[in-house]
């Protein structure tokens, strides 16, 4: 079965692609997955299967995986190497090839020290630049990353991975995303982007060296639902700015959940006018029931059809 | 209680063992189970040492050196205070009493106050039971 | 040296030490001066005792210094080199030799009077012994008291009272004579106003020192002398009898600011329960070095620093003291429990007089000040140092001591290394192959030990302990009779160690160490029981002491046996100093060590000598002429070796024998090393400098030669006493008092303001201050944040302040604003702390040993400081501590060698594993790891042990402190010893 | 050099629990540099031990010793004599001392008294410090003298993560971001092209993850 990417198509087409986000439940169930992915069907793209974020236990991201495409969704699947060797990948990968998983978002991991087992050994053997070009290498030319041929169908995923341009120095993380680049991602998203002003500045660099041409860039977002959540992101979450004058804005709301939102579907505008942004990624985390509406008021529905 | 307690107490030569002189010249008494032993230093005083004297018997010991800022080699008696932290966790651990170990500081002046803090210690150790590890020895003397 | 205080002794010993005969004079029964006085020294609030008692002790063993106390020079006659000096020698009435400082006499005395050490405030008998810790350290007869009943003669059991003693005249030969008789604290009873001797709860600053110590009257209790309660509010009244035109006395007298700042500092330590301090003051006047930090310590601390002239105190009923002062509201009282009188400095009568008999010039205070500002000399051969040639603190008068010291030694450079009298040394014998044959000697110390000890019963259980071969009583070991009777033991019974069972080693040690050499045996096996002072005195149970007396001995027994001989470590000096930085301090350092004859090794950064004077840089500045001329003189000495255009760059050894590699590639070798790397002007960053060319700083001021303005604006601490540098840049008052003046006089008519915090001029400069007041210079204070505001006025410069007394807005048109910016410290100085291994302050200048007792010595011994790289001051300082240092120089090289002390630690290389523990423990950085194992130099060693305690792998110990040592003598202690 | 720390005394005082003769064996190799295994370490703990043991009525009697290295067979062998006569060691080595001191002597029980923590140094810090994870792949000359390895919280190769803020690592705000460190160190040389290529997953076949390594020695003296 060789049924291609819809993600990969649309952005191929050059439609300013809708991701979204859930995060598999705490327990064996799917129902808790397949209520939220309900509220998202129609609205978006394809939906991102987190593994483990953060590092407290999930349900595994590909079976969650496999329960939404047969609520008719198209997911993407969320790889760490903080859990897995190359070994366990490479097997886990073919496996989720083939029950139909077709995208695939390349990540190092969240170091386990915060999740619920701190204890836990680390893997880390590959990070999530070697993992995409070991996962471009079993599409093609169709190898193990040891080299040994792949008997039979190989997998062919959609490869993307994930940047921070919040992280450190602009020009470095730049450099980081050609590298990913270089190794075979074909589509990138972003960390949820608040700093208008500093992404713009991101983008900048990217286009200099032509890096939206080879990848396609996927703007994250967030609706913040409270002035808590948004301190929280960022005090406690790293890799995360949010400025002043979008925290105030929440302060002065009277509805700050409605200012959330708003200033979300402002964020997908400004979003859309920078050259080289492909789409957004909305990490609507425990509120995906909001996509909808910003979908909507950001003027991306419909979605064009799968 | 214990009538008959066996006390050491380290002197640094500088302070606190001029200060004992300066108790002597100015005849203020003190409890005669109170051994004065000269150091140099109180940073000189080895953690072996005061275990030494404790296995050896004795009931209490108490380390005596200069005022903070006045250490005659500028930062012994800091150091001696951490040894002396370091070794009073160690006494517990032993179940010991810490009160058995004790550091005051004195200027060579200070024959009164060298005086009060002696006999405070000695008062102390006398009311605490003779060392356990006097009572327990195996052979006698 | 006439003057046995803290100064003169310092400077003897220094003279002694390097290879002079020197006589110390003293009036007093005692040595030590003022300084036993104090409860604590400023800045480092340490017990005065603890810290100085080491010179008294130093006073003991050397062989060059005669201290002749209680007595008076009389009369002068001669030429610079060879002086015929008539000594009168008061009756003491106990003899030096004989009296143990029992007491015994003191006991049977019946005249009570007032002690004059606390002040009157506790009594003693007419015969006693003037302070702890005393050297001499014999009893004294107060002839005025004593009723001649001849008691104390009877009870002492040493004979040592001389009762018929009477006063002789002596004549002593000297080449040189050197006046450093301190102070006599003002006497405030003629200021009726502030009711002291009137009002018992009125003191004088010296008098609440006692107080407040320790060993005082109560105790260090604080309390008020009237009924002993417990005071809640003290109040300070300074310039008590200073910076006083009614009273003629227009001198400040240099220290009293920072003695009641320290006095209110301890009094609020000393404290039990809620505590008010307030100094009334005029200026708060903390020059010196680390003072302004204190000032800022003790304001946190809780002194209140008032501002106001008191004019009146008066005692309320209940006993409280009222004072009247005149408030910025006008005229307004307070009540306080103690009034503490600020009472100033006046030269002592005895010293007056002497100067008049020997004609030598006073000022109109009677202060006997140097006739070339920088020097001491007042006459040929003659020199003046410490509070007599103006008031200064204790550090000022050892470092003006030490100059003198310089001055003479260079006068009589020849005769240096006469002084030494080689004593005899007996050969040593080998006795480390022998066992143990130790001697006990028990001292009864008359009946101070006997009286409570059995000493029979301890001698016959010292006569049972392993390896005592012999155990005797002596009525006083310490007696010429009895140490010669040790000798003769040692040599008739083969002893090869000595156990004394007596008094203090701290005081007695050395005497008996000297019998062992005489009879020709290592020194170091030698120990002392302390059953005296730490037993026959403290305790009054006889069975419990004498059982105690036992235990002490056994122990030093136990060590005894396990103590080795050790060998004096000796270091030859290579005779010459290396002095890095050619600026005013440098300079007089170099001169003054050359004129003593040693070699010196001038290095400096720049191409030409001078500092901040050189020419092209500090040509017009009040004093270039005279640091030039310094210079060629310096250049040109045949004992100079100038290195212009170069710097150390690594160096090597230690105190004797350095070694020095400079920029230029030459390789110096020398004994000693001074650091006068100097400092530099802060760069302003306010006031429109650099913006406006009317503002410009002091310096650049100085310099014109002619300077048109009829409107100038002096600007007080420019980026000195600031949160950047808090302290006192020290010279500029006086530079800024000094060119106004020069103005004035230039041309009368024109307006001089001077901004300033406190007008820092002390001692006689305050002359300046009221000289420019009286020429028509206006002075306007200014606080921290209500600093001048300054704004351009075309060629002129508008600047507005706070008129403080009208508290109302000024503003001055002036053609110049002239900044007294910050002394800061060099950059070179932290390079060269690197180098030389020695520490810097927070200030970047560098850290001396001891602020008071060693304020040119690093703590690295053989290197020393001088001049703005040790803090700000002004050229006179900066001079007079160049020459200081030759003289802390000289004691070195002119030893000829250094000797290690006895106690030092020894690494064994097999067991070091290079951790660098001690390298990083040792507060001298002396450890070095050299050959990948830990090498520590005994010369340089301070006998601590800190790194002894720290050592993993136990790879170092410390002699005659070994743990085997200290085991045995626990176990003996502990267990009881086991007889033979 | 191998940074090691004392164990609790309850723990020594537990695992030597039968024994009435021990000898305690000091190390002057690392772990008496870091100051827990030099022979005053062993006294120390040997005079509380014979305390603490004669509080319990009974009584044990020590011998304090120490070797050059106990990671050398020749130098443990030293203290065939010591150990025949006290029956039971108590080892201040690390792990590897403790090991040889064991193999020497089988037949009697030998106990660490100290925790082996990691391959590390001393810093300005005043503290002792990781640096070296072992890893048998040496690639400081590619990171600025930076190990990546042991210095980065995922020990990656191509860094910095995205979770790095302010330089700061996100396992901590007090750690430095090794990567942040590295491109700093690089920028200074003027070599940071050396980031550019994606550096290959790497070999960890020589690592603590792999086989138990050995060492070839060139020559074959003692054995």
């Amino acid at each position: 079965m060789t049924l291609e990417s819809n993600l990969a198509r649309l952005l191929r087409e050059g439609h300013f692609a809708v991701t979204a986000e859930v995060g598999p439940p705490k327990g064996a169930s799917a129902d808790p997955l397949l209520q939220k992915a309900a509220a998202l069907k129609g609205y978006v793209d394809a939906v991102n299967v987190t593994d483990c974020q953060t590092a407290v236990v999930r349900l595994s991201s590909i079976a969650a995986a496999v329960h939404l495409k047969a609520a008719g969704l198209e997911p993407v699947v969320q790889m760490t190497g903080r859990d897995r060797n190359r070994i366990a990948i490479q097997s886990d990968l073919l496996g989720a090839y083939s029950l139909g998983v077709r995208n695939l978002l390349c990540l190092t991991g969240d170091h386990q020290r915060f999740g619920n087992h701190p204890e836990a050994r680390g893997v880390f053997d590959l990070d999530s630049i070697q993992m995409v070009a070991m996962v471009r290498r079993l599409g093609d030319p169709g190898e193990f990353l040891c080299g040994e041929p792949i008997r039979g169908e190989r997998p062919r995923f959609f490869v993307g991975a994930v940047e921070n341009p919040f992280a450190g120095p602009l020009e470095m993380r730049v450099r980081r995303l050609e590298k990913k680049i270089e190794a075979g991602a074909e589509f990138i998203q972003t960390q949820c982007v608040f700093d208008l002003e500093r992404f713009r500045r991101f983008m900048a660099m990217v286009r200099e060296h032509g890096l939206h041409r080879r990848g396609r860039i996927l703007a994250g977002v967030t609706p913040l639902k409270s002035v808590r959540m948004a301190r929280f992101m960022r005090d406690q979450v790293a890799g995360i700015t949010i400025p002043d004058e979008v925290l105030a804005r929440l302060e002065n709301a009277a509805d700050p959940a409605a200012a959330g939102v708003s200033l979300c579907v402002e964020q997908i505008s400004e979003l859309r006018k920078i050259e080289g942004v492909a789409g957004v990624h909305i990490m609507a985390i425990a509120w995906e029931q909001i996509v909808p509406e910003i979908v909507r008021r950001a003027g991306l529905y419909p979605r064009p059809a799968q | 209680m214990n009538p008959e307690p066996r006390i050491i107490g380290f002197c640094c030569y500088t302070c606190a063992y001029a200060a004992a002189d300066l108790a002597g010249s100015m005849r203020v008494t003190y409890d005669p189970a109170i051994t004065i032993v000269a150091i140099p230093c109180t940073g000189a005083v080895e953690p072996g040492v005061v275990l030494a004297a404790f296995e050896e018997g004795a009931d209490g010991v108490f380390i005596a050196g200069c005022l903070d800022g006045e250490c005659h080699y500028k930062s012994g008696n800091l150091r001696a205070k951490e040894r002396v932290r370091a070794l009073c966790a160690v006494l517990e651990k032993l179940g010991l009493e810490t009160a058995r170990l004790e550091m005051f500081q004195v200027s060579a002046a200070m024959a009164t106050r060298f005086r009060d803090k002696a006999t405070a210690f000695a008062a102390r150790i006398r009311a605490l039971p003779p060392s356990p590890v006097r009572r327990r020895e195996g052979r006698g003397e | 040296m006439v003057g046995g205080g803290v100064a003169g002794i310092q400077a003897a010993l220094d003279l002694a030490e390097g290879g002079f005969r020197v006589y110390l004079v003293d009036e007093a029964f005692v040595l030590g001066g003022k300084v036993p006085l104090l409860s604590r020294t400023f800045p480092t609030n340490e017990c005065s005792l603890c810290s100085f008692s080491p010179w008294l002790a130093a006073c003991t063993g050397q062989a060059n210094l005669t201290v002749l106390t209680n007595t008076r020079v009389e009369a002068l006659e001669g030429t610079p080199g060879s002086f015929r000096a008539v000594l009168r020698r008061l009756p003491r009435g106990v003899d030096l030799e004989r009296c143990k400082g029992c007491g015994a006499c003191a006991a049977v005395c019946p005249v009570e009077v007032p002690d004059t050490f606390h002040l009157g405030f506790s009594t003693r008998k007419a015969i006693f012994q003037p302070y702890p810790h005393t050297y001499p350290r014999a009893f004294v007869i107060d002839r005025e008291a004593c009723i001649g009943c001849t008691l104390c003669a009877e009870a002492c059991p040493a004979g040592a009272v001389l009762l018929d003693e009477d006063e002789r005249l002596e004549e002593i030969r000297v080449g040189a004579v050197i006046l450093c008789p301190g102070y006599e604290p003002f006497d405030p009873t003629s200021l009726k106003q502030f009711g002291y001797g009137r009002f018992p709860n009125v003191l004088t600053g010296l008098e609440f020192e006692r107080l407040l110590s320790p060993g005082g009257p109560f105790g260090g209790r604080l309390a008020c002398p009237s009924d002993g309660r417990t005071p809640r509010r003290i109040a300070w009244i300074q310039c008590v009898g200073s910076r006083n035109r009614m009273l003629g006395r227009e001198y400040c007298s240099a220290v009293c600011c920072m003695a009641a700042l320290k006095a209110a500092v301890t009094a609020r330590e000393q404290a039990t329960g809620p505590l008010e301090t307030v100094i009334f003051y005029q200026d708060m006047r903390t020059y010196g070095k680390h003072f302004e930090r204190y000032r800022q310590r003790a304001v946190r601390a809780g002194v209140d620093l008032w501002r106001a002239a008191v004019d009146s105190v008066r005692q309320i009923e209940g006993g409280g003291l009222e004072l009247r002062y005149a408030s910025r509201e006008g005229a307004a009282r307070q009540v306080f429990d103690l009034v503490i009188l600020s009472t100033g400095m006046q030269p002592p009568r005895g010293a007056v007089e002497l100067a008049r008999r020997l004609g030598l010039p006073l000022d109109r205070h009677g202060f006997c000040a140097p006739v070339v500002p920088g020097s001491t000399a007042v006459r040929p051969g003659l020199f003046v140092a410490g509070a007599f040639a103006g008031p200064k603190d204790i550090a000022g008068a050892v470092i003006e001591s030490a100059a003198a010291a310089a001055e003479a030694a260079a006068l009589l450079a020849g005769a240096r290394g006469l002084g030494d009298r080689g004593t005899p040394v007996v050969p040593e014998r080998d006795v480390r192959q022998e066992a143990p044959r130790i001697g006990v000697v028990v001292c009864r110390c008359g009946t101070n030990i006997a009286g409570t000890v059995d000493v029979p019963e301890v001698v016959r259980r010292a006569g049972a302990l392993n390896g005592v071969v012999a155990a005797v009583e002596m009525t006083h070991a310490c007696s010429q009779d009895s140490l010669d009777r040790i000798r003769d033991l040692i040599r008739v019974r083969g002893l090869n160690r000595l156990v004394v069972a007596a008094c203090s080693p701290r005081s007695h040690k050395p005497l008996f160490q000297q019998v062992l050499r005489d009879a020709g045996i290592n020194a170091y096996l030698c120990e002392m029981a302390n059953i005296r002072d730490h037993c026959a005195w403290v305790h009054t149970d006889a069975p419990a002491a004498t059982a105690k007396a036992c235990r002490l001995t056994s122990m030093a027994v136990a060590k005894a046996r396990l103590l080795e001989p050790v060998t004096d470590v000796t270091v030859p000096v290579l005779p010459a100093a290396l002095v890095v930085g050619a600026g005013p301090a440098g300079l007089a350092a170099a001169l003054a060590i050359a004129e003593q004859g040693f070699e010196v090794q001038l290095v400096e950064k720049e191409a030409m000598a001078g500092g901040g004077y050189r020419p092209g840089v500090g040509d017009g500045l009040p004093g270039a002429e005279q640091v030039r001329t310094l210079a060629e003189q310096v250049v040109k000495h045949p004992l100079v070796r100038f290195f212009p255009d170069n710097e150390p760059v690594s160096v090597d050894g230690h105190i004797g024998q350095f070694c020095t590699r400079l920029r230029g590639g030459q390789l110096l070798r020398h004994g000693t090393v001074v650091l006068a790397t100097g400092g530099r002007e802060a760069r302003p960053e306010s006031y429109l400098y650099g913006e406006h060319r009317a503002v410009c700083t002091l310096s650049a001021a100085e310099r014109q030669t002619q300077l048109q303005a009829n409107s100038i604006v002096f600007i007080q601490c420019v980026g000195s006493r600031d949160d950047r540098r808090p302290y006192c840049s020290r010279s500029c008052c006086r530079r800024s008092l000094a060119l106004a003046l020069k103005m004035k006089a230039a041309d009368p008519k024109c307006n001089i303001y001077v901004l300033y915090r406190d007008i820092t001029v002390y001692g006689a400069d305050e002359a300046l201050y009221s000289r420019a007041r009286a020429s028509g210079v206006v002075f306007i204070r200014y606080r921290p944040g209500g600093e001048p505001a300054l704004a351009p006025a075309g060629n002129r410069v508008s600047v507005a302040v706070t008129d403080p007394v009208l508290a109302r807005p000024l503003r001055i048109e002036a053609d110049l604003v002239i900044l007294a910016v910050a002394t800061e410290a060099s950059a070179a100085s932290q390079t060269l702390a690197h180098l030389f291994k020695v520490p810097t302050d927070r200030d970047g200048f560098f850290l001396e040993a001891h602020t008071t007792l060693r304020p040119l010595d690093f703590s690295a011994e053989g290197v020393f400081m001088c001049g703005d790289a040790a803090g700000p001051k002004t050229l006179e300082e900066s001079l007079l501590e160049g020459r200081a240092v030759a003289a802390r120089c000289a004691a070195i090289l002119g030893k000829g060698l250094v000797r290690a002390r006895g106690v030092y630690a020894r690494v064994s290389p097999d067991k070091c594993a290079a951790c660098l523990a001690c390298t990083r423990v040792c507060p001298f950085n002396v450890p070095v790891i050299k050959g990948k194992v830990s090498q520590i130099e005994p010369v340089q060693c301070q006998g601590c042990g800190i790194c002894v305690a720290e050592c993993p792998n136990e790879a170092i110990h410390l002699i005659g402190y070994r743990q085997e040592q200290l085991l045995a003598l626990l176990r003996a202690g502990l267990r009881g010893e086991v007889a033979r | 050099m191998i940074v090691a720390e004392a164990k609790p005394f309850a723990e020594v005082a537990g695992m030597i629990g039968g024994c009435r003769r021990l000898l305690v064996v000091a190390c002057a190799g690392c772990t008496a540099v870091c100051g827990v295994g030099g022979v005053r370490q062993a006294g120390e703990l040997a005079a509380a031990l014979r305390i603490h043991f004669r509080l319990k009525g009974l009584e044990l009697e020590t011998e304090v010793t120490g070797v050059t290295r106990q990671c050398e067979p020749e130098f443990v062998g030293e203290l065939a004599e010591a150990v025949a006569r006290c029956g039971a060691v108590l080892s201040f080595g690390c792990g590897v001392g403790v090991q040889f001191v064991a193999d020497r002597f089988a037949g009697v029980p030998v106990f660490p008294a100290l925790n082996t923590r990691f391959a590390g140094g001393f810093t300005v810090s005043g503290a002792w410090e990781e640096r070296c994870r072992l890893c048998g792949d040496c690639q400081l000359h590619l990171t600025g003298g930076i190990c990546p390895l042991t210095r980065c919280a995922k020990g990656i190769l191509n860094g910095p993560c995205g979770g790095v803020q302010d330089g700061r690592c996100e396992v901590g705000w007090d750690v430095p971001c090794a990567w942040m460190l590295i491109h700093e160190r690089l920028a200074a040389l003027g070599r940071t092209e050396l980031l550019r290529p994606i550096r290959p997953p790497r070999n960890w076949a020589h690592t603590s993850a792999g086989p138990r390594r050995q060492g070839v020695s060139t020559d074959d003296s003692g054995k």
